[in-house]
């Protein structure tokens, strides 16, 4: 049975979007990932507008002051078993706005991160490997 | 200087309006740029980049004492100048006398009041300095 | 139904993909106010380029907004030259105008996606972006980067145009020029898309020049000012085009705009390919940079953008003030938002084409004296991001 | 022995069972098509299975401001409603399992009920969106429910019949010995097709969980268990509309050639009206909810009035 349920997790990664004060770089190429080109909704993957329908937390930027605790608070709405991916050099780090005054050094800051994407931006071929290896550890047990 | 710089006008800083009020009367405003704040030792100046009709930037300069920096909005009269004046606001602590909306645009609700990043006294440390993370790095000295 | 509600939108929200904040009062579906707070985004980039050198900035600058970052690079660079009193040569001119007219395609073919899935109709939000990679492509082929190109320099670029990549250019611009006048006719034809964004968010030309809009909105809405036409930079002066314009004021007038000016820009680029001048692509930038101040204007997808950099005659400026398109056409969308129906909200905030990441950048000062000078490429940042700390 | 036969055919053929297969059948090929008219490849077959067990093994979260017990009970409610009006609808052959003389009227109405259950579910959740969806999923009922309902008593009245089971069974060899009423039953269908686009929220009727207005609407609160009970029963509901339009207008099970086995002949006319439904999604935008009761009421019900309007003048007036 639990082999079951972690092949459906595995199938269907529901994903949620969040720029946390991100440049934009990022995001665009996430959602890139979800047209034509690349099309991940053969993966299972769902683009969801509400954390409460999505599994896992793809969130680029810095993380800015005003924006923690939104971002914490859409972490605490979704539902468990969640997972965090940071995409991009920001969202890892800081990246190239490490040290400014009003971001934070990275996601983890934040919330448990699950997986790291590098790259300003990566691309979307990297997101999705990204995705893919996050499938791979759920596949040998969270 | 090239024409997008444009020519450059400086006047004292109680006569800011009326300035706008005619350059807007005389119909030779394509459009206001954007307003610029930094600080240059004991004074603050503002600057506003407009674009005049006969194709070339036109730059209005005008210096406030850091000791009160106050000067009249351009809001009432040109509303494009209100988001840029709150964000002077924000982050130069200029005070705009008149403005329609004085609320904060651009830091966040817990950053300290009194605090303007942009200000040279105004250092931050880089994140791996911070105490405690998350917390504002900055302080007025 | 007269109860008011208060409907927040955003930071997270489906409808953005960057976060920023609207509180909106409704009436059962009618907007009676709209209140906007920004600063989600705000990282305090002008602040961190005072501390850096130039050539940093010019990196930084280009991180301000992934979608129109050569935008962004092109301004600071203009702005310094002008400070040093460089001339860059004719042939990088044109490579930055290549540059900046495919990106301007790529920015518009994203836009017109986006306002279709703002509407719900997904199906031209999956096809303009599989013909966004077209153009993706083509930036990738010329620069070597999908995003954030890395192609200025002070004093020039960093990468010249060979023949087998003006023919692919060519070959991809062949096929976005069929393309575009299919996106052409949906905009201006299908039924359940005017309906939507036909006399939707109505800018009048006059709250369209007191406010402030520029680029398509401005354009949109009959103002006819184009930072390419009236202030020309780079080679602009020496390419025939035409600026696009609609007396619509609404949506729909928008969106013609930019479907006219992705057929210019196609023009435009084919025209720089014809007239690429020999020569150099870059002459050397000195290290120091004269007492001076400069204004730098670029037309961006998005409308006019403005640099001013100041100079304190060390290697890194006093002062770099970035105002984005986006901050000039917000004032507007107050007006555009009130009255109107709670399902126009979503297309309504697309006309402008809204980039907040540029908008809320700010303060952007170069860190002085904490750390060492240090250029910040693509390599470091990929092993910046890759070590965790910073190195 | 017959009440035990007739147990195993509501739970597993062609009751609960065949229509689960069915509808996570009929949604896998909802969004192949979908992403297929996109330029994409589009989810694997078993894809809505997994996502199904993936949403029961989920934490099924039930937030503070809601009412709890409305809140949980509403998916299973329309989940129920629909799962029995599939009952009624012929599958195989006629009569259907359940069959009784005006079983039309009682489908009709159970199918209703997963509308006002989002309505509902929108009240409960306490939260702006659901409740701006809930407001536009009643809004929009009266839109197209008048409609649908004219579309779907046009070949009753025809035949003179409230019964599915009937209508499917006789309402072929009845246009073809009278072929001018193909005209109103021809409008009847399309309309009936273009409502219950409306009925299902597709698009260009989405306006309920319009995504970039607000969110998921009625849905927005709803995680885990409850949400996939939420998406599995607006599956079935699809089915079921497919369904009864092939039994009420292309005669259900009726095989087009004599030797085709009646599931065969079921499940081609089912799977073309999602055709139908799918390219309808595909090709248009979404309008606003003002647009939409426009639409509704200036042209769909016009449309299935003249629909009825015509069986009943070439019937009783004696016209042709």
């Amino acid at each position: 049975m639990s082999k079951i349920i972690n092949w459906s997790r595995r199938t269907s990664p529901w994903i949620i979007h969040f720029n946390a004060g991100g440049c934009n770089g990022c995001d665009i190429e996430l959602v890139a990932v979800l047209t034509p080109r690349f099309d991940v909704e053969r993966f299972g993957v769902l683009l969801k507008g509400t954390p409460r329908h999505a599994d896992v937390l793809m969130v680029t930027g810095p993380a800015n002051l005003q924006i923690r605790d939104r971002v914490r608070r859409i972490y605490d709405q979704m539902p468990n078993p969640k997972f965090v991916v940071a995409i991009g050099a920001c969202a890892i780090s800081g990246g190239i706005f490490r040290g400014c005054y009003n971001t934070l050094g990275g996601m983890d800051e934040i919330m448990p991160v699950t997986a790291y994407i590098p790259g300003c931006p990566p691309r979307p071929d990297a997101i999705i490997q990204g995705v893919a290896a996050l499938i791979e550890k759920l596949r040998k047990g969270d | 200087m090239s024409a997008q710089t444009g020519s450059w006008v400086e006047i004292p800083a109680g006569e800011v309006r009326q300035w706008v009020a005619d350059f807007l009367d005389s119909g030779q405003m394509r459009v206001l740029s954007t307003i610029t704040g930094y600080q240059e030792g004991e004074r603050i100046a503002i600057v506003y980049h407009f674009v005049h009709k006969e194709s070339a930037g036109l730059n209005l300069r005008v210096f406030v004492p850091l000791s009160a920096p106050t000067l009249p909005s351009i809001s009432p009269i040109l509303s494009a100048g209100l988001l840029y004046e709150r964000e002077i606001q924000d982050l130069l602590g200029v005070t705009f006398e008149g403005i329609l909306d004085p609320r904060r645009l651009i830091l966040p609700e817990e950053f300290p009041v009194g605090v303007y990043p942009l200000r040279t006294n105004y250092h931050y440390h880089g994140a791996e300095e911070k105490e405690t993370p998350g917390q504002p790095g900055g302080k007025a000295e | 139904m007269s109860e008011r509600m208060i409907l927040p939108i955003g930071p997270q929200h489906p409808l953005l993909k960057e976060p920023i904040h609207f509180k909106f009062t409704i009436e059962g579906e009618l907007i009676v106010e709209a209140e906007i707070r920004m600063g989600y985004n705000h990282r305090g980039i002008e602040k961190a380029a005072e501390e850096r050198t130039y050539l940093q900035d010019l990196y930084l600058t280009e991180r301000i907004c992934g979608i129109c970052s050569h935008v962004h690079a092109t301004n600071f660079a203009q702005a310094t030259e002008e400070i040093m009193g460089l001339q860059i040569p004719p042939r990088a001119a044109y490579l930055r105008v290549v540059v900046g007219e495919l990106e301007r395609i790529h920015s518009h073919l994203l836009w017109l996606g986006v306002a279709g899935h703002e509407v719900g109709y997904d199906t031209l939000f999956m096809v303009s972006w599989r013909d966004r990679e077209i153009a993706q492509d083509l930036l990738e082929i010329i620069t070597g980067n999908r995003v954030n190109y890395g192609m200025n320099t002070l004093g020039g670029v960093r990468k010249d145009l060979d023949a087998e990549q003006i023919d692919q250019t060519r070959k991809g611009l062949q096929e976005l020029a069929e393309r575009t006048l299919y996106y052409g006719n949906v905009v201006s034809n299908e039924t359940t898309f005017i309906a939507r964004v036909a006399n939707v968010g109505v800018l009048p030309k006059e709250v369209a020049y007191s406010s402030g809009a520029v680029g398509p909105t401005a354009r949109g809405s009959g103002l006819d000012y184009d930072v390419r036409k009236h202030l020309p930079y780079a080679a602009y002066g020496e390419i025939p085009f035409e600026v696009v314009t609609s007396p619509r004021g609404d949506v729909l007038g928008r969106a013609l705009v930019r479907v006219g000016e992705l057929l210019e820009s196609v023009k435009i680029i084919r025209y720089c390919l014809d007239h690429l001048p020999d020569g150099p692509i870059a002459v050397k930038a000195p290290r120091k940079v004269p007492v001076g101040e400069a204004v730098s204007r670029y037309e961006a997808p998005r409308g006019e953008c403005i640099h001013y950099v100041r100079s304190n005659g060390s290697d890194k400026p006093s002062r770099v003030k970035v105002r984005a398109p986006t901050m000039g056409n917000l004032a507007s969308i107050r007006h555009c938002l009130l009255n109107q129906q709670v399902a126009d909200i979503p297309i309504i905030l697309a006309a402008i084409d809204p980039c907040f990441s540029c908008t809320d950048r700010t303060v952007m000062l170069v860190k002085e004296g904490t750390r060492e000078a240090e250029v910040m490429g693509w390599e470091e940042l990929r092993l910046r991001s890759i070590a965790r700390r910073p190195i | 022995m017959i009440i035990l036969w007739g147990f195993l055919q509501a739970l597993i053929f062609p009751g609960f069972l065949f229509l689960s297969v069915y509808a996570l059948f009929a949604e896998w090929l909802d969004r192949k098509l979908f992403a297929q008219m996109q330029n994409r490849i589009g989810p694997p077959l078993i894809q809505p299975l997994a996502d199904t067990i993936k949403l029961f093994s989920k934490e099924t979260i039930i937030p503070k401001a809601v009412q709890a017990g409305l809140f949980t009970l509403l998916p299973y409610f329309s989940f129920a409603a629909v799962v029995t009006s599939f009952l009624f609808v012929p599958v195989y052959a006629t009569p259907a399992i359940s069959s009784f003389p005006g079983d039309l009227v009682i489908v009709a109405y159970l199918l209703t009920i997963p509308t006002l259950v989002l309505s509902l579910a929108g009240w409960s959740s306490d939260s702006t969106y659901s409740i701006l969806g809930g407001i536009r999923a009643l809004t929009q009922l009266f839109a197209y429910e008048v409609p649908f309902f004219l579309a779907l008593f046009t070949p009753a009245l025809l035949l003179g019949t409230w019964n599915i089971s009937e209508i499917a069974a006789r309402l072929p060899g009845y246009l073809l010995a009278n072929p001018f009423y193909f005209i109103p039953v021809l409008i009847s269908f399309l309309v009936g097709i273009v409502a219950l686009q409306g009925k299902l929220e597709r698009k260009p009727f989405d306006i309920p969980d319009a995504e970039t207005e607000i969110v998921a609407g009625p849905f927005t609160e709803y995680s885990g268990r409850l949400l996939a009970i939420f998406r599995l029963s607006i599956d079935m509901e699809m089915v079921c509309g497919a369904s009864l339009l092939a039994a009420l207008f292309l005669g259900g099970p009726q095989p087009f050639i004599s030797w085709m086995p009646g599931i065969i002949s079921y499940l081609l006319k089912t799977l073309a009206i999602i055709f139908i439904l799918a390219y309808i999604k595909a090709a248009v935008g979404r309008i606003r909810i003002d647009q939409m009761i426009r639409f509704g009421w200036q042209i769909l019900a016009p449309l299935s009035l003249v629909g009825m309007l015509m069986v009943v003048l070439f019937q009783k007036g004696g016209l042709i």
